[in-house]
């Protein structure tokens, strides 16, 4: 070897300065903690947009007290405007499917716990994974800048259909300054996930500790790498789709905005673009996107359910191979977002049988987590509870998905309340019940404290029962045709179902308000919660093989952990009890049969 | 003797009072002076399409008998023209600004249609805009772009307070209009000075004109503006009628 | 087993049987009061008044119950799970679930695969009943369009062909909708434009769509009908109504702040009404 | 498989230098798990990073190919010829994806111990950054005269779409040369990974294939 010598890739000296240490750090650890810190501010906000939408329509036209001091243009006397109705529904939207749900269980406790798991002392580029946090939280702050920009956020909802979000300002409020920046915004967010996905990929196959297979990884780590997949490709389209928006506003091309458009009598300066190629685009990114936000929630509770279980799941390998299946068919079936857009009928069809076959995998995966449920040992905790609620959350938001994957069902419920209630339980819902559950679960290793048992069981009903409660009557009030997106109800046959949406109001505020039972919860754990053992939930995979909670700054305090078993040893007989490290050399007898 | 000084005195004292409360007004006009007219329609005015407003009911049933029309041409039986707005395009000296109404005029929505149809406003008069429907309305106005006037758009739904707007420049005339009842269409004309929309008889007054020769424009959203010269003397009134032609 | 409960992990907590059975209710509770309505017709479709509509409901209803059933019977299910193996008694061993994994995706696989099959299969069928068919040669042939926030409807007039559209033309304070040349286009001097569509009943309708502006939809729930307008592309439905009556057209792609009072009637007529309605419209012109 | 232990396979720890792939360093760790004292040579992480990088771009390239594609349908579009100066700064850029490997053959040879006491191999890597340089000017330039004729980015669809790819891909050059500064640096400090190396060769050389890709559906589609 010679004097051009080199260091660890992974290596980096512990950070000395508190700049270093938690703001600028590269430590995985304290990025993931970042990005969960982020989602947090980020759910709540969107939470509070969505109950200003909910009293808005259970009581339109109701003036809001305070509503004016947000927007004096939005709520002139506290009543809401039309326009800032879809403003705040847009922002809703956006906050949530991206600084939310991709944020909190992908890069959150992926970044924290992807690398432990597959044993290495940190991701292979640090510095990319700090820039990746700190893109997304510049996105984050060009979004929320709409707010206070021109005449508030863009107004075309989280998919932004062109034109409306392409023709600029005569489109409507927002849709000047407000869009750019939205565009601006998640073209921003794009390359801080792009940046994390690339982390994440090279983490899962370069950086396993000795020992540590593929098929060893826990199913967390499996679901983190396939989303990091999935998230590589749909947000490389997504970015150039922004950008072409962009241009469409400011520099007056024509991709998006066909020509002889007329707005308030004046002809549109356009021609000749297309606005199916705007939603081609979007989808392709958007549905995978449903699966980047649902996959490492299913990897998570199927963690959580494991170690409370006391049992591995019935196969690992089917629950991998599934949730890859899911990734990889979720490429072929976004166009039924598309069926009464204009696109070809036919290949309305082509895109509605992998629709429909996308139910075997999703079925295979509930199966799965029933069946091992079968003659296991099931202890009950808040987090286990919240991994059980993610099934059932799971299983009733699916089965709609049978209807709007047929066209000639989706005829009469595109665009109508069975949309809304469909996505909020199988993805937000769902997604969310997931991102609880390895908070509780996990919330000992990153703080070292446990969180406090009772505050969270009071927390999962009223967020259990709540959620159901909001969500199923939306399925009721899409049958009986009441369109999405509406900030009032003016048509007849909707009258009768605005007691619905009172109800449904009344509903989201409760279930939203037990969530600062949970931001209680957590602060105050944080500091002052019951100090946790190392490995309170008597679990196997290698973040509990830590020295310390929170983990040193290099994981395994210099050492790097030798895997001898399989991610998931429960049900044995060992000195430890009834089950197996993974770091442990102990030679134990399953008490499963092999697996095929 | 004094009785009567002091009886003659008290009632001249009260007389001056008096005539000097209730005359103030004259006064200064007799001053100023003023210009009157009537815009008339040479010609059969073109159909007017009627309304219909099926699309919100609350507004239909206002209407209902009497069918609304648009109001592009809206001629009287003599055929006085209606919704003409009247001003001073020249010969206005830079410092007679008119005297703004104390009371802001009001630009109300009422069975979705604007009220007045046609309002002349000075430059930064601050009007009020104001929704008596059981309805949101949006209403913008799109000035030239370019111009010394922004565009906007703005909903009121019902119940909201009035709000308080006004023009920052000149402009002959920004149409206002809105999305929600794409129906909905009316004009705010923009001058500096003297200026006056024709009633429904077609008649118009400019009040506080100072003395001077000064050209007159009158302005018809179909028709265009017509100019004429005037010349206005203290004390009695200029008159100026104006003729559209029907195409 | 509780003696090797990590320190810190209180034994109470490690086995709630008796939170796991309420629980367990809960979700039964849930499952089944959720199937009410639906089962109730609480809220359920509106009737029917298109000739393909039969079709489509027998899709939705086969569907309902397929997903209702499978909801029904995983929520159960879970529950009943939840409620056994919470309370193992001490000393018990894991058992797996008969079959195994292999057992559980051969079920998914035929359970599930011949379901979407079938409903993929009769789907197409009414798909294609709405979309593979060309519009009758003696439809009716009305031309919609949607713009910011409101439809307007143009028949063809005695000589049966639309205007050209002038886009530039296009004024709505003097309710010139479509920017009609009226001084100059013959065929656009007798097209009637309404506001408001009436439709003959029993009499197969074909609707040009075409947008003003943005993206905009055309669904009538009756109908059993809902379509795009797509910007700068013309598409077109057919549909026969057979059913007199007065039902709202709405429009369900968000075009902006009043998307949600973008709407108009649509009114089933005999033939009879029609004509008058017709020529009543032609004189408002 | 959970009935018995494995035990991890035994590797022979030592390697020689630059092995990329996912046999790297992992099972170079011995049993005691101490880290610092094995990793002296090129971990392989860059050298995958470097792949799922160039995966993302050629990602959002066929994302823009394909709107062109969908976009060319339309009436309005026009033909677009290339201004010529676009085949010499293809010429260019391929000429610095070889200065690049000479520089690499150098570098071998130098961590290889031959040309020890040589002077460090930055010159080739000077002349593919000037090259890389050149190269960019030369779409500027390109740029130029197109804006010089009237072309501009929104006067149609043909021009936007022409100056949307040659700007991304320009800004995906600037980024390699970025790299090669780092490159060059490390070798300054004598500190450079040979994986670095690779990676930043291999972004080079796609950049050279990827222009020859964009040329090719300019020249065809425009």
């Amino acid at each position: 070897m010679h004097d051009i010598s080199t260091h660890p890739v992974a290596h980096h000296a512990p950070p000395e300065t508190f700049i270093r240490k938690y703001i600028f750090s590269l430590d995985h650890k304290v990025i993931g903690k970042q990005y969960y810190g982020l989602a947090l501010v980020a759910v709540f906000i969107g939470m509070g947009l969505s109950w200003l939408m909910r009293l808005h329509l259970g009581w339109t036209n109701m003036s809001i007290p305070g509503l004016e001091l947000l927007s004096k243009n939005g709520a002139p006397g506290g009543i809401m405007t039309p326009e800032y109705y879809l403003q705040l529904m847009t922002m809703h939207g956006t906050i949530m499917v991206f600084f939310v749900l991709t944020t909190a269980p992908f890069a959150a406790f992926g970044n924290f716990f992807l690398p432990i798991q597959v044993g290495a002392e940190d991701m292979p580029f640090p510095r990319f994974n700090m820039m990746s946090f700190w893109v997304t939280f510049v996105a984050f702050l060009v979004l929320m800048a709409s707010f206070f920009a021109g005449d508030g956020p863009s107004l075309a909802g989280w998919t932004q259909y062109a034109p409306l979000s392409a023709v600029g300002a005569v489109a409507g409020p927002g849709q000047g300054l407000g869009e750019v920046l939205w565009a601006s915004s998640i073209a921003i967010f794009c390359i801080g996930q792009l940046l994390g996905s690339l982390n994440f990929i090279t983490t899962t196959l370069d950086m396993r500790t000795r020992g540590m297979s593929m098929m060893r990884l826990p199913l967390s780590a499996w679901a983190w790498f396939i989303t990091s997949v999935m998230g590589l490709t749909a947000f490389a389209v997504l970015m150039p789709a922004c950008i072409l928006l962009i241009l469409d506003h400011v520099a007056g091309t024509s991709f998006f905005v066909p020509g002889g458009l007329v707005l308030n009598d004046q002809l549109q300066p356009h021609s000749g673009g297309s606005t199916l190629l705007w939603q081609h685009l979007f989808w392709f990114f958007g549905h995978p996107e449903v699966y980047i936000a649902i996959i490492p929630g299913m990897g998570i509770v199927s963690h959580v359910l494991i170690a409370n279980m006391r049992r591995p799941m019935l196969s690992h390998r089917v629950l991998i191979y599934s949730m890859a299946a899911l990734g990889v068919l979720s490429y072929m079936v976004y166009g039924h977002h598309m069926f009464v857009s204009g696109m070809n009928p036919l290949s309305s069809l082509a895109f509605s049988f992998p629709t429909l076959i996308i139910t075997i995998p999703s079925t295979i995966v509930v199966l799965i987590w029933i069946g091992s449920l079968y003659g296991s040992k099931l202890r009950i905790n808040t987090a286990s509870l919240f991994a059980l609620g993610f099934i059932s959350m799971f299983v009733s938001g699916g089965v709609s998905g049978f209807f709007l994957a047929q066209p000639s069902i989706d005829i009469i419920l595109h665009a109508t309340y069975f949309v809304v209630g469909h996505f909020h339980l199988v993805m937000a819902v769902a997604a969310i019940f997931g991102i609880f559950a390895g908070t509780y679960f996990w919330f000992p290793k990153m703080f070292g404290r446990m969180m406090n048992e009772t505050l969270g069981k009071i927390h999962f009903w009223f967020s259990f029962v709540g959620a159901y409660c909001i969500f199923m009557p939306f399925h009721y009030l899409g049958i009986a045709g009441n369109v999405r997106r509406y900030q009032a109800f003016v048509d007849d046959f909707m009258q009768p179902l605005i007691p619905v949406h009172k109800f449904i109001t009344v509903a989201a505020l409760v279930t939203g308000a037990a969530q600062l039972i949970f931001l209680y919860n957590l602060i105050h754990s944080r500091w002052w919660g019951e100090p946790a053992p190392l490995n309170p939930w008597e679990a196997t995979s290698l973040e509990w093989s830590t020295p310390t909670s929170p983990p040193p700054f290099d994981n395994f305090g210099g050492k790097h952990p030798v895997v001898y078993h399989d991610p998931y040893q429960y049900g044995v007989e060992s000195s430890t009890g009834d089950y197996v490290m993974q770091d442990s050399p102990e030679k134990v007898q399953s008490a499963l049969p092999e697996e095929a | 003797m004094n009785r009567w000084k002091v009886v003659a005195g008290t009632a001249v004292f009260l007389l001056v009072c008096g005539s000097s409360m209730m005359l103030t007004r004259n006064v200064s006009a007799a001053a100023e002076g003023k210009v009157t007219g009537t815009v008339k329609l040479d010609g059969t005015p073109p159909h007017q399409r009627p309304i219909d407003m099926s699309k919100e009911p609350s507004c239909q049933q206002q209407h209902a008998g009497k069918p609304v029309t648009t109001e592009n041409v809206v001629a009287g039986p003599n055929g006085g023209l209606e919704w003409v707005t009247v001003y001073i395009s020249e010969g206005l000296s830079a410092g007679a600004a008119s005297a703004t109404p104390s009371t802001p005029q009001k630009f109300d929505q009422r069975g979705c249609q604007y009220i007045p149809h046609v309002m002349a406003v000075d430059v930064n008069e601050h009007f009020q805009v104001t929704n008596s429907d059981q309805t949101s309305h949006n209403i913008h106005p799109q000035p030239k772009p370019g111009g010394g006037n922004h565009e906007w758009n703005k909903s009121q739904p019902p119940g909201s307070p009035p709000f308080d707007i006004a023009w920052t420049a000149e402009e002959v005339s920004i149409p206002v209009k809105c999305n929600i009842h794409p129906w909905m269409h009316g004009y705010h004309t923009v001058v500096k000075g003297p200026h006056a929309v024709t009633n429904a008889d077609g008649t118009y007054t400019l009040e506080n004109v100072p003395p001077g020769n000064y050209t007159l424009t009158a302005w018809q959203e179909t028709y265009g503006t017509q100019t004429q010269k005037v010349t206005v003397a203290a004390g009695k009134p200029a008159t100026a009628d104006f003729t559209f032609k029907a195409k | 087993m509780p003696a090797k409960t990590g320190a810190g992990l209180k034994p109470e907590f490690v086995y709630e049987a008796s939170m796991a059975k309420i629980f367990a209710i809960t979700i039964v509770l849930i499952a089944i009061g959720s199937a009410i309505p639906i089962v109730l017709h609480t809220w359920y479709l509106p009737q029917d008044i298109s000739t393909h509509g039969p079709l489509i409901d027998e899709q939705f209803s086969e569907t309902m119950a397929e997903a209702g059933i499978s909801f029904l019977a995983a929520q159960i299910i879970l529950a009943a799970f939840i409620w056994i193996y919470s309370k193992p008694a001490a000393g018990t061993k894991i058992k797996t679930f008969p079959g195994g994994a292999m057992g559980l995706v051969i079920a998914a696989f035929l359970l599930v695969g011949t379901e979407v099959l079938a409903l993929g299969a009769f789907g197409a069928k009414a798909w294609a009943s709405v979309y593979f068919t060309p519009p009758a040669a003696n439809a009716l042939t009305i031309q919609s369009q949607a713009g910011q926030f409101a439809f307007y409807f143009r028949y063809p007039g005695p000589d049966g062909k639309f205007g050209q559209i002038h886009p530039e033309l296009v004024n709505e304070g003097s309710q010139n909708f479509f920017g009609l040349d009226l001084d100059h286009d013959p065929a656009a001097k007798d097209d009637i434009v309404t506001a408001e569509m009436a439709v003959p009943v029993n009499r197969e309708v074909h609707l040009l769509m075409h947008s003003k502006d943005l993206g905009h939809s055309f669904f009538v729930r009756e109908l059993r009908i809902q379509q795009d307008f797509v910007p700068g592309l013309d598409v077109s439905v057919h549909f026969t109504a057979n059913k007199t009556g007065k039902y709202e057209i709405v429009c369900t792609q968000l075009c902006g702040l009043g998307h949600y009072n973008m709407k108009a009637y649509l009114e089933v007529m005999s033939e009879a009404d029609y004509e008058t309605w017709l020529k009543q419209q032609a004189t408002m012109q | 498989m959970a009935t018995t232990v494995h035990e991890p396979p035994q590797i022979k720890p030592s390697r020689s230098p630059g092995v990329g792939g996912h046999n790297g360093w992992r099972n170079l760790v011995p049993s005691d798990g101490d880290l610092r004292a094995v990793k002296d040579y090129s971990p392989p992480p860059a050298s995958t990073g470097i792949w799922v990088g160039l995966a993302a771009i050629s990602m959002t390239f066929a994302a823009l190919t394909s709107a062109l594609v969908v976009r060319q349908g339309s009436s309005d579009w026009r033909h677009l010829s290339l201004p010529a100066i676009l085949y010499f700064n293809t010429l260019v850029l391929l000429a610095s994806s070889v200065t690049l490997e000479m520089s690499r053959r150098q570098v071998a040879t130098f961590m290889g111990g031959v040309g020890n006491q040589a002077v460090k191999p930055t010159r080739w890597l000077y002349l593919t950054l000037l090259l890389g340089l050149v190269f960019v000017a030369g779409q500027y330039a390109a740029w130029k005269q197109l804006s010089g004729q009237g072309v501009y980015l929104a006067s149609n669809p043909s021009s936007s779409f022409f100056y949307v790819f040659t700007a991304a891909h320009a800004l995906h050059v600037l980024g390699g040369l970025g790299g090669l500064i780092y490159v060059i640096n490390k070798i300054k400090n004598s500190v450079l990974r040979r994986s670095t190396l690779d990676a930043a060769s291999r972004y080079w050389h796609f950049m050279g294939v990827l222009w020859v890709y964009l040329l090719l559906l300019l020249w065809l589609k425009l």
